[in-house]
């Protein structure tokens, strides 16, 4: 399974870079968006993986018993969910916002601000 | 017509949901859940009951601007970290009631702390989805 | 005892910025509050600072965790010295912009979020976690988003979508490099990482880690060829806000940049002559680029990504003087930089542009302010004696122990660039006569304030032109200092029995 | 020792003192600040005349062993003689400034720069430490650059003021460079003490030798306006005269000259010195003196005899003689008298007559006598007619080149030549205004006596060392003779040497220069000639490296910074491909044990499936609606992989942001555009090829990273003390919340930053006056 996981990462993070480079904003947003996903898998896979053993501490003892997942990689994970939401979500509405303004959705019409 | 029955079903939804959220805030320490999740379950309700009843009604029931949510979040977060410099402890140090509490659990500065995400996590995302909404 | 004065320059921010949400449409109690703030933040950080000097390195382990289990809060002469920069610089700017930032702004949480960015740059300055300076840099980048955006015009809109596209992109690499080492090495704290490097023998993954975060913090950090988005939006927001951008924020990422690469991954030859590729590259394209600009803020901003060069050759090398110059020019930069921008911001009100063709007659006008600017830009430029000049006497004595002709090369190119740069700022802005003064007298603002307004805006000015000549004037302290940083940074011993030999780890 | 040395300090105290009273506004045009202000260059003048005799004293008055500099001073004869000339020209200066500056606006203004700039000159010609003296050099620079560009609001002078702070900027950094070096090799940065003979050894067998050697030159050829880089200094005529006749005459030029006087005995008996000092000097005091003979304006001319002298000097210190140093020694002395005599010649005729055009003026010799008189006795000192001290000067010159080994004949020569143009030049200025007809449309007067008297004295200075050269030879000439030597020398200055060939040359230069004097007619015809020969000179060539550099970084920046995303994140990541490609193929193994890795169930295959058709969708469908759904089922099945993984918490908080992304997405999506549908192009190869390196290079490096044995301890610690310490059963939340709680701290800092964001992007109406802050 690491082995489609590993590959499963290589595809959003090359489909991620893909569509930043496209020159549709909206393209541009959901290329960050794969890029983050792809991120976090790889934090959760070189955490290691293992089935059915989730890292909560049986209802009766006070430790482990048995061998659990790491739960480190799935704090650090679910912080990066959370922060990469209010980017995102920021991000989408800058989008919005430019769109309104510059009226376009074209990166590439977007080149005042280079101009010396 | 499926907006009656959204109507309705979110009247029930919406409270039902934010007792979920509760529970799901209050037993995060245990079982899976915490502030983080809780709060989203809680922003969803809202969310669904705005989809069913408009904007508006929503931001009628909740009186007060679900930014200002944010700052006191914020707020019993930062204060449950500082609390326990006043004790000379180091930042974040978790300060526990001796006897456990029912329902929750142990009753310690790290319950106020994952309130404080709740809110700021309901604040947050309804800011941003209300904001939205109401300038399409 | 426990160092509590290590986490005061977050803390303060912090609260700061919650008692100004509560006065979210109070423009005028946020302006006070704001001054009031950043004063006390300021006051934290020279104590702090004050406290690093004696040698010590000061840690804090937050949640009373012993290191490398919770995350610690690490202060050495270095952060010290930042974290009291940053809060200066942003004291200043939050003087500079309690006049210049208008009702709109301030009433939509400008304000707040120049508290949080100070936060987020003090906390990038004193994590001793790499996952926790993860989540501080997305503070500094988030709120550095909204600032860039706040006002939605549209040369900032289009200036933003490059920006944030580029420092996302940046954050995901960053967070790649630290998955492969929590992968490789099951740890975030910095020490503990710095002890396992040393033992490991994977020197290949290491290294991809490495080049990783050499990637995104050169994002961050502006340095060639991944500083696109700096000239392309640095000049976009108001003054305040270029101020603090322009000081501080590629600061944070040479500071990262730094940190990591004197306590993590130390001797590779490989990265080594990177970096001084990438600064020489730098230096050279980054002085071309402010050589051709209109737009005094442009011209700062191509000079930021020269000056970045600078750093960077001294961390290339890697000798103590070396450091000891690179750490000089950061501590000068980040004032120099920050109050030209904001004298930029300062020609604007004076002169309602910031093109260099709409510019003019400042000397014959303000004379005495004029010698203020010419001051502030003589240091920029690096004429002795004033700040930038012995960094770079320290840089050029470093690059001839290592017999690097390029190194040399550039900083003189470089420095003489600049010269020719800021001269062509000072004819025209100052020496010219105004080419159509009549019209642009309808864009001035300045007539109009108030005598107080008008003092608020030149003292933080005053303060940091002040500020620039004692460093240059007693550069001897500052090499005292540069020197104790020097030390720490070339032997990460310290930095590690500090924060795992930290007598609070046995609780 | 309380020597006078240690007193330097104070008289610079002093300056700086009255530069800040100067500086302080002041209503009234030439107030009782600026007359008083000639008593500061006298009173230095003074101390330097009775404070010091000509033996050597140094102190170091400040130093810290961090810094590679200490503030220490030397004086010595040679730092003497300049001080001297720095104070004392300087006080005449700041007398003449003070009358032909009257009724003028930023007088006060002037003289603090001015000041300023006799400060920094000083500190030059005194320093002991390199690095001092760097920084002294380079504040003569800045100083200079708002003098020259006094007249602001002149275009004219705003370009030459660049010109003169470029080329000497420039030339001032390499130098520093060349000091550096210098430094480094010879192991400390005390001028005086590589004088030893070890030392000398050590620097000059050094690797870097020629290559520091030819940075100090550039530093001193840039300053002294040695050919190709003289130009500036004509450029330089724009300021006010008083300016002129200080910097460009006295002071500021012979900078460079004093340093090279300064290393010749450390740096002076090396090959790459003598040829360098020889070829340039000689090239620029022929060169310029050719061209002053077709100028017109009398600063002009005058600039271009300086640029000459100044090549004389350079091209004397690089003969290393005893013969050519004494010639120098006095030449320094002998040209500042006359050239700064001249110098304030042209500026009052200027002030009084309006022009200095000479084929304008004519006839002065009646109403303004006195000047007439100290034209001819600075053109006398200039010409080298005995018995003025111009004399002596040039009977050294032409004794140390008739002397030089093997090229004797080139070089005197040149130096006959150089001689006789700047004969004929020094009548054009002293002679041809005050010759033939009145100008009758002016009613001339004689100005007031602070106009002409300082330029008198120096004037009759020239004259009276020539007569009694006793005056100067023990007190003035024999030390500095003795620094540029770096061991004693017997210097005897006298009129009379008998008749030998040294005369005969003089008297040859004299005749011929009368000639020539008489052959030349000034006017628009000769100007117009020798301006279009500029245009193959230097300067149109300096200016076109300098355009064609401008036009280059034009050209890099603007392609580097085009404005296209597309681009800047190719580069990014192009740069992030090859470095880290580079990493991974030389450094890592490359092998993959897969008994190490889990099975495969079908369960996963088809969620892995749903997931790479999602990601497909996203990358080709032509709907946003799609390619945004696409998105959330790529988010769901990464949502229902952290279930099986042991990852509940994540799994819940996957779903419900992605649940919440995708809402936002469609609620934006409302007013967006349709994409831009672009046929396949050639971009797409490039970009796709770029993504799939990026992608492959992540999925080796994440196979590579899983053979290793994980490290768990501080996970164990975590789960051996979740609940025992932090009372919490579910470890990822206590690591949320507790061990890690500070990271929880700012995330949700970061979210309400995120949600202000929002709030103002889309609420945020900008009032007309708050556009631009």
């Amino acid at each position: 399974m690491e082995i489609l996981l590993a590959i499963t990462i290589g595809l959003l993070y090359a489909a991620g870079i893909f569509l930043i480079l496209r020159r549709s904003m909206v393209r541009l947003i959901i290329g960050l968006i794969l890029l983050g996903n792809g991120a976090n898998l790889l934090i959760f896979l070189l955490g290691r993986i293992s089935k059915g053993k989730p890292p909560i501490i049986p209802e009766d003892s006070k430790v482990f018993l048995d061998a659990y997942a790491d739960p480190i990689p799935q704090a650090l994970i679910l912080t990066a969910i959370v922060i990469s939401f209010g980017l995102q979500a920021y991000a989408i509405i800058l989008v919005k916002r430019a769109y309104r303004v510059v009226k376009t959705d074209d990166i590439e019409e977007m080149i005042t601000t280079d101009e010396i | 017509m499926n907006t009656i029955i959204l109507k309705t079903a979110s009247k029930y939804l919406l409270p039902l949901l934010l007792l979920f959220s509760i529970f799901v805030l209050l037993r995060g320490h245990y079982l899976p859940g915490g502030g983080f999740v809780g709060g989203l379950i809680a922003a969803i309700a809202f969310v669904l009951h705005a989809f069913a009843n408009g904007l508006p009604h929503t931001q009628r029931l909740m009186r007060i601007h679900p930014g200002f949510l944010m700052p006191f979040g914020l707020a019993i977060s930062a204060v449950s970290g500082m609390f326990p410099m006043l004790l000379n402890q180091p930042f974040m140090t978790g300060v526990w009631k001796k006897d456990p509490v029912p329902v929750i659990g142990s009753l310690g500065s790290a319950l106020f702390f994952d309130i404080g995400v709740y809110l700021v996590v309901i604040g947050a995302s309804l800011t941003i989805l209300f904001t939205i909404s109401e300038t399409r | 005892m426990i160092a509590h004065v290590v986490i005061w320059p977050i803390l303060l921010p912090l609260v700061s910025a919650i008692v100004l949400m509560f006065f979210w449409n109070q423009s005028k109690v946020q302006r006070y509050i704001t001054v009031a703030g950043h004063g006390i933040s300021l006051l934290a950080s020279f104590w702090l600072a004050l406290r690093t000097y004696s040698g010590d390195i000061i840690t804090l382990n937050s949640g009373s965790w012993p290191a490398p289990y919770g995350i610690v809060f690490v202060a050495d002469a270095l952060s010290g010295t930042l974290v009291l920069l940053a809060s200066l610089a942003a004291f200043c700017v939050s003087l500079f912009s309690v006049v210049s930032i208008g009702t709109g702004r301030a009433s939509f949480g400008f304000f707040p979020i120049l508290q949080f960015l100070l936060m987020g740059l003090n906390g990038s300055f004193l994590a001793g976690d790499i996952f926790n300076l993860y989540v501080w840099f997305e503070v500094i980048i988030i709120s550095s988003f909204v600032l860039i955006t706040l006002g939605s015009e549209r040369a900032q809109l289009e200036g933003a979508i490059k920006y944030v596209t580029m420092n996302l992109l940046a954050s995901i690499i960053f967070l790649t490099g630290i998955a492969i080492l929590y992968g490789l090495l099951g740890s975030l704290n910095l020490a503990d990482l710095s002890v396992k490097i040393a033992q490991s023998d994977d020197k290949g993954l290491i290294n991809t880690a490495a080049i990783l975060l050499l990637v995104g913090f050169g994002i961050k950090s502006a340095i060639f060829p991944m500083y696109f988005w700096l000239p392309a939006s640095y000049h976009t927001p108001p003054a305040a806000v270029s101020a603090i951008f322009g000081g501080l924020l590629t600061k944070v990422g040479v500071y990262a940049l730094i940190r990591v690469f004197s306590l993590l991954f130390i001797d590779d030859p490989f990265i080594r002559s990177t970096f001084i590729v990438l600064a020489v590259s730098s230096m050279i394209i980054g002085a071309m680029g402010a050589l051709v600009q209109q737009n005094i803020r442009k011209i700062f901003s191509f000079l930021i990504i020269s000056h970045i060069g600078f750093m960077i050759a001294g961390l290339g090398m890697f000798s103590t003087l070396a450091v000891i110059g690179m750490v000089f020019y950061l501590f000068h930069d980040i004032i120099v930089k920050t109050n030209a921008f904001m004298i930029s911001g300062l020609i604007f009100k004076l002169r309602g542009s910031f093109r260099l063709e709409n510019l003019g007659g400042l000397y014959n006008r303000y004379p005495y302010l004029s010698i203020m600017f010419a001051l502030a830009m003589f240091s920029l430029v690096g004429t002795p004696p004033l700040s930038g000049f012995w960094p770079k006497l320290f840089l050029l004595k470093a690059s001839f122990n290592e017999l690097n002709w390029w190194i040399i090369g550039g900083i003189i190119a470089a420095s003489f660039l600049t010269l020719i740069a800021v001269i062509k700022i000072w004819l025209s802005v100052f020496w010219r006569k105004h080419p159509n003064y009549v019209e642009a007298k309808k864009r001035i603002v300045w007539y109009d304030l108030p005598k107080i307004q008008k003092f608020t805006i030149l003292l933080p000015i005053a303060i940091l032109t002040v500020v620039s000549l004692y460093i240059g004037l007693n550069a001897a302290k500052i090499v005292e200092i540069c020197q104790l940083i020097a030390e720490q940074i070339t032997q990460p011993s310290l930095y590690i029995d500090a924060v795992l030999s930290n007598p609070e780890n046995q609780p | 020792m309380d020597s006078a040395v240690e007193k330097l300090p104070i008289l610079f105290l002093c300056i700086l003192l009255y530069i800040i009273v100067l500086a302080i506004p002041s209503v009234r045009k030439n107030g009782l600040r600026s007359k008083l202000s000639p008593l500061i260059p006298i009173g230095a003048f003074l101390f330097f005349l009775l404070g010091f005799d000509g033996n050597k004293q140094t102190a170091v008055l400040w130093s810290h062993d961090l810094l590679p500099t200490q503030l220490s001073f030397t004086i010595d004869g040679l730092g003497r003689l300049f001080a001297l000339l720095i104070t004392g020209i300087g006080s005449l200066i700041f007398i003449y400034a003070n009358g032909y500056m009257k009724g003028a606006k930023y007088t006060q203004r002037l003289q603090s720069f001015l000041l300023l700039f006799m400060l920094a000159m000083l500190g030059v010609v005194l320093s002991d430490d390199l690095i001092m003296l760097f920084i002294f050099w380079e504040l003569t620079s800045v100083s200079s650059f708002f003098l020259i560009g006094f007249k602001n609001e002149d275009e004219a002078s705003r370009k030459s003021a660049l010109q003169a702070i470029s080329i000497t900027g420039l030339g001032g950094l390499v130098m520093l460079g060349g000091f550096i070096i210098l430094g480094e090799i010879a192991g400390t940065y005390a001028i005086s003490e590589m004088h030893n003979p070890e030392t000398i050894a050590t620097i000059t067998s050094h690797a870097w030798f020629t290559p520091m050697l030819i940075f100090i030159l550039l530093g001193a050829f840039t300053k002294s306006a040695q050919f190709p880089f003289h130009f500036w200094l004509p450029g330089a005529m724009k300021a006010p005269t008083p300016v002129s006749a200080y910097l460009h005459s006295a002071t500021m030029v012979k900078a460079g000259v004093y340093l090279l006087a300064r290393f010749s005995p450390i740096l002076g008996d090396t090959p790459v010195w003598t040829i360098a000092l020889i070829s340039f000097g000689g090239v620029t005091m022929i060169y310029a003196a050719f061209q002053a003979l077709f100028r017109t304006d009398m600063k002009s001319i005058l600039a271009y005899t300086t640029v000459s002298a100044l090549g004389i000097m350079v091209f004397l210190l690089g003969m290393q003689s005893s013969d050519a140093i004494a010639a120098v020694s006095l030449f320094i002395l002998v040209h500042a008298l006359y050239k700064a005599a001249f110098f304030m010649l042209a500026g009052t005729i200027d002030h009084e007559t309006g022009t200095r055009d000479i084929s304008k003026l004519s006839g002065l010799k009646t109403a303004m006598m006195p000047l007439f008189v100290i034209g001819i006795l600075a053109a006398w000192s200039n010409g080298g007619v005995p018995p003025s001290v111009g004399f002596l000067g040039k009977d050294l010159i032409y004794e140390s080149t008739l002397a030089y080994p093997g090229l004797n004949y080139l070089l005197t020569g040149v130096s006959v030549g150089t001689n006789i143009m700047l004969f004929a030049a020094g009548l054009l200025v002293g002679w041809m205004p005050f010759r033939g007809k009145k100008i009758s449309h002016k009613n001339l007067q004689l100005p007031a006596p602070s106009l002409w008297v300082p330029a008198a004295v120096l004037a009759v200075l020239g004259m009276l060392f020539g007569l009694f050269p006793s005056l100067i030879n023990d007190s003035l000439i024999n030390p500095v003779a003795n620094s540029i030597s770096g061991q004693p020398e017997d210097i005897h200055l006298k009129l009379w040497h008998g008749l030998n060939t040294v005369l005969y040359l003089s008297l040859l230069t004299m005749g011929l220069g009368f000639l020539t004097y008489l052959v030349i007619r000034p006017g628009a015809g000769m100007l117009g000639f020798i301006e279009s020969a500029e245009r193959f000179g230097p300067r149109r060539i300096l200016h076109g490296i300098s355009h064609g550099f401008i036009g280059l970084s034009d050209w890099i920046t603007k392609i580097l910074q085009n404005g296209k995303l597309r681009i800047y994140l190719l580069v990014i990541l192009g740069f992030l491909v090859l470095i880290l490609g580079y990493v991974v193929l030389a450094e890592t193994t490359f092998t993959i044990d897969i008994d190490m890795l889990t099975n495969i169930t079908i369960y996963e295959v088809i969620i892995v499936g749903i997931l790479f058709i999602s990601v497909f969708l996203t990358l080709f469908s032509g709907s946003r609606l799609a390619a945004v759904a696409a998105m959330g089922v790529v988010g769901y099945t990464l949502c229902i992989i952290f279930v099986f993984y042991s990852a509940p918490d994540l799994a819940m908080t996957q779903f419900t942001i992605d649940t919440l992304t995708v809402i936002l997405f469609v609620l934006v999506l409302y007013r967006l555009p349709r994409f831009i549908r672009l046929d396949f192009s050639p971009r797409h190869i490039l970009d796709g090829l770029v993504a799939i390196a990026v992608g492959a290079l992540m999925t080796i490096i994440s196979l590579e990273v899983l053979q290793r044995m994980p490290e768990r301890e501080i996970s164990d610690y975590y789960a051996l003390n979740a609940y025992v310490l932090a009372k919490g059963k579910n470890v990822v939340n206590v690591i949320l919340v507790d061990f890690r709680g500070a990271d929880t701290m700012i995330e949700i800092v970061v979210l309400s930053i995120a949600a202000i964001g929002v709030y103002s992007l889309l609420k945020l109406r900008l009032r007309k006056n708050e556009k631009m802050e």
